[in-house]
């Protein structure tokens, strides 16, 4: 498909889009503003920024880290974060034997709390299908390795509960405060596509 | 049913393409896709599931070609027109033939009641007590159902046995759920491991597994 | 591959749309893809198994928005440039960077041969003694692998399990042969027929069966 | 999509037909004519009426039927029809107890020297999703009703055998001839989706 046909076909959504929007402001049943304060949280609000602050807490509290694996959802509000696409949180730690992944195969389910709206890659075809079935060649082309010898373990969120990897806590980082280590935590070291290194 | 949406496990979608520093939106219209979706939910009409459903049930071409916010515009469209929120002449002319009623109008979303409502989120859980059909560490086969409505067990489990990882307690059977507003169905929820190997043969890697939540209605017990 | 070409039991797809009269080709270009397709095989470059491959081995979406010529024309674009018989400029370009070798040229059909060619049509069958591994009677499960090349085990058989109806003979193994020219590894054919509740659950009529014909490498025995 | 749409599509496909023809003419790969010798056939020679005939003699000849029914590729040839895509036949008969339907799931084979080429709908994506997980669903579209007491058989053309439904002869035609009765056998009637009806 031509570049040219893409951009008049993008051009037809935004028509379509407008439209629809301007009809269901006329009908009074979306306020303009209340668009804004939505758009607005999730473009600054709420972001993976916040996924790792839990991770960089339960790296230096182990107390944390503990109700963070038995009660994650109750850990995670505990620091302010909880709500729509995160009512019920689980977390996955990995570890030297365990890898785990988290993907949606039958729509895009993600915890937006605390990570924010996914990216388009998780979203899309590619990693919705080959996540399950080829997970080490998924992560092989995010640049992480992982050993014959570590288990992968992927989840496929097919419920409401919200799946969010801690990741391993990089070799080096002892002397590092709860801040700078959250720093290093990226999305995709949450979504378990990459491992966090060290600076 | 089994739509383009059940991508688990399919080949030939290519590589994954994931972007350095990308944007939340890469246009102003996914943005307000997903917020007129979301401010839309206010009126009460649908549930996720019923959303989902709409969102899934494409022609899979379609589907497929389509992008994210694409394929939530159509999404949203049908569920405004099935809930008689707008007619289908309002949805092609972009002209309002009345305002809503009264009372649903009074349930539009204010700006000012945005944050409180996104950190509410909804409630997936229900609090009748129905006994846990299966324990943790129980085998149990995903039911070889192919039902042409809304499920959620992906069909690259079916018939497939696991084990009882854990049980999340009683939610909301989503597969009911979808099939009208307030058909809240209570079961279990269980996280089922299957290796690798089950799913996909003896060429997978032999410690992988993948974890799939599963309500009681997906499965049965293994002898 | 788990393509999108493998639609046994997808949903969502439509209504059939039977035309009624229908025309052999409703244009002609149909018309020449078929002939082009036909008339560049006596080239002895591909095997029916490799062209199903370059027909199949499409994205998704695109297989799925495509005419079946369409698909076809893909297809030969694809074992044209594969078997160096053009080259991607002269593709792109569709002007010729030279003749055929003459040894090639040679093999070119000529429209006195074609009455003869289609009546010979191709031999998949294969004189080697392989003995049959199943028997009439016998219950079989088709193997659950989910290779990424070409297969001819629908994936909606994959794991069930079914009864040998007929052994069709040694035929060349479609799988294999799609690798490559001549890549031609005998095995028996067998007509597996599969009960419509084992492959779709209770709900299906309790009578109904879907017959396959699959090679001794799809399959394993059930005790 | 709309119409006009459409027809842009076609006509780019048209000239990437031509391209590609005009070229494997000038690298002498393809001979014209032998194109049109091929079309010709297709077109003109080769078509469900060969099925058909075949059909009416297994009714008037029991011999030729039970021939047909144990050896189909060999009592075919007696009548003249076989090679490309017909080269290993099987007959599967519809009785008051048995309806048989023919597909392939995945691609769209077919026995071309008894049908001649496949109609559209045959080859088209709702045919071959749905002929294998709801044969009765398809049926009713064409407006086939077969009893639950009747069995379904469904065949999907996985290998390289060619399937050709023999359907049931209808009441009422007992002084027919033998090309009469093939006047009455439509082509869907072969692949099973429909049955013969008395003149």
């Amino acid at each position: 498909m031509s570049e040219g046909h893409d951009h008049s076909h993008l051009s037809d959504t935004e028509l379509r889009v407008r439209s629809l929007e301007s009809l269901l402001v006329d009908k009074g049943m979306v306020n303009p503003d209340a668009l804004d304060a939505l758009i607005q949280t999730y473009e600054h609000k709420v972001g993976p920024q916040n996924g790792a602050r839990v991770v960089a807490r339960a790296w230096v509290e182990p107390e944390f880290k503990a109700w963070l694996l038995d009660d994650a959802t109750a850990a995670i509000a505990d620091m302010g974060y909880h709500g729509r696409q995160g009512e019920h949180m689980y977390v996955v730690e990995n570890t030297g034997e365990v890898h785990n992944l988290v993907v949606c195969t039958l729509c895009s389910c993600y915890p937006w709390p605390v990570l924010g709206l996914p990216p388009t890659w998780y979203k899309s075809a590619p990693y919705r299908s080959r996540a399950v079935i080829d997970p080490r060649g998924v992560l092989a082309e995010f640049g992480t390795e992982v050993g014959a010898d570590v288990a992968v373990r992927v989840w496929d969120s097919t419920a409401e509960l919200r799946y969010l990897v801690l990741p391993e806590r990089p070799e080096g980082t002892e002397g590092m405060s709860q801040e700078d280590l959250g720093a290093l935590v990226g999305r995709n070291a949450m979504i378990g596509v990459e491992k966090v290194s060290a600076p | 049913m089994n739509g383009a949406h059940d991508l688990g496990g399919m080949h030939g979608l290519g590589p994954i393409d994931a972007e350095i520093d990308e944007p939340v939106f890469h246009h102003e219209w996914e943005s307000r896709v997903l917020a007129l979706t979301l401010a839309a939910g206010a009126m009460g009409k649908w549930n996720i599931d019923i959303s989902r459903h709409a969102r899934e049930n494409q022609p899979p071409g379609t589907y497929l070609a389509s992008s994210y916010y694409q394929i939530w515009l159509v999404g949203l469209e049908k569920l405004l027109v099935q809930a008689d929120l707008i007619s289908e002449d309002e949805l092609s002319s972009g002209k309002s033939a009345g305002p809503l009623s009264e009372d649903l109008a009074k349930r539009a979303l204010r700006a000012g009641a945005v944050p409180e409502v996104l950190a509410r989120g909804d409630n997936f859980t229900m609090d009748d007590e129905i006994p846990a059909q299966f324990a943790v560490g129980d085998r149990v086969r995903v039911l070889n159902n192919h039902p042409t409505h809304h499920t959620r067990a992906p069909r690259y489990t079916r018939g497939h046995v696991g084990v009882i990882e854990r049980c999340h307690g009683v939610f909301v059977f989503a597969d009911e759920n979808a099939k009208r507003q307030n058909n809240r169905i209570p079961q279990n929820i269980y996280s089922v491991c299957f290796t690798a190997q089950e799913l996909w043969g003896p060429d997978a890697a032999p410690k992988d597994c993948v974890y799939v939540d599963l309500w009681d209605g997906h499965l049965e017990a293994v002898e």
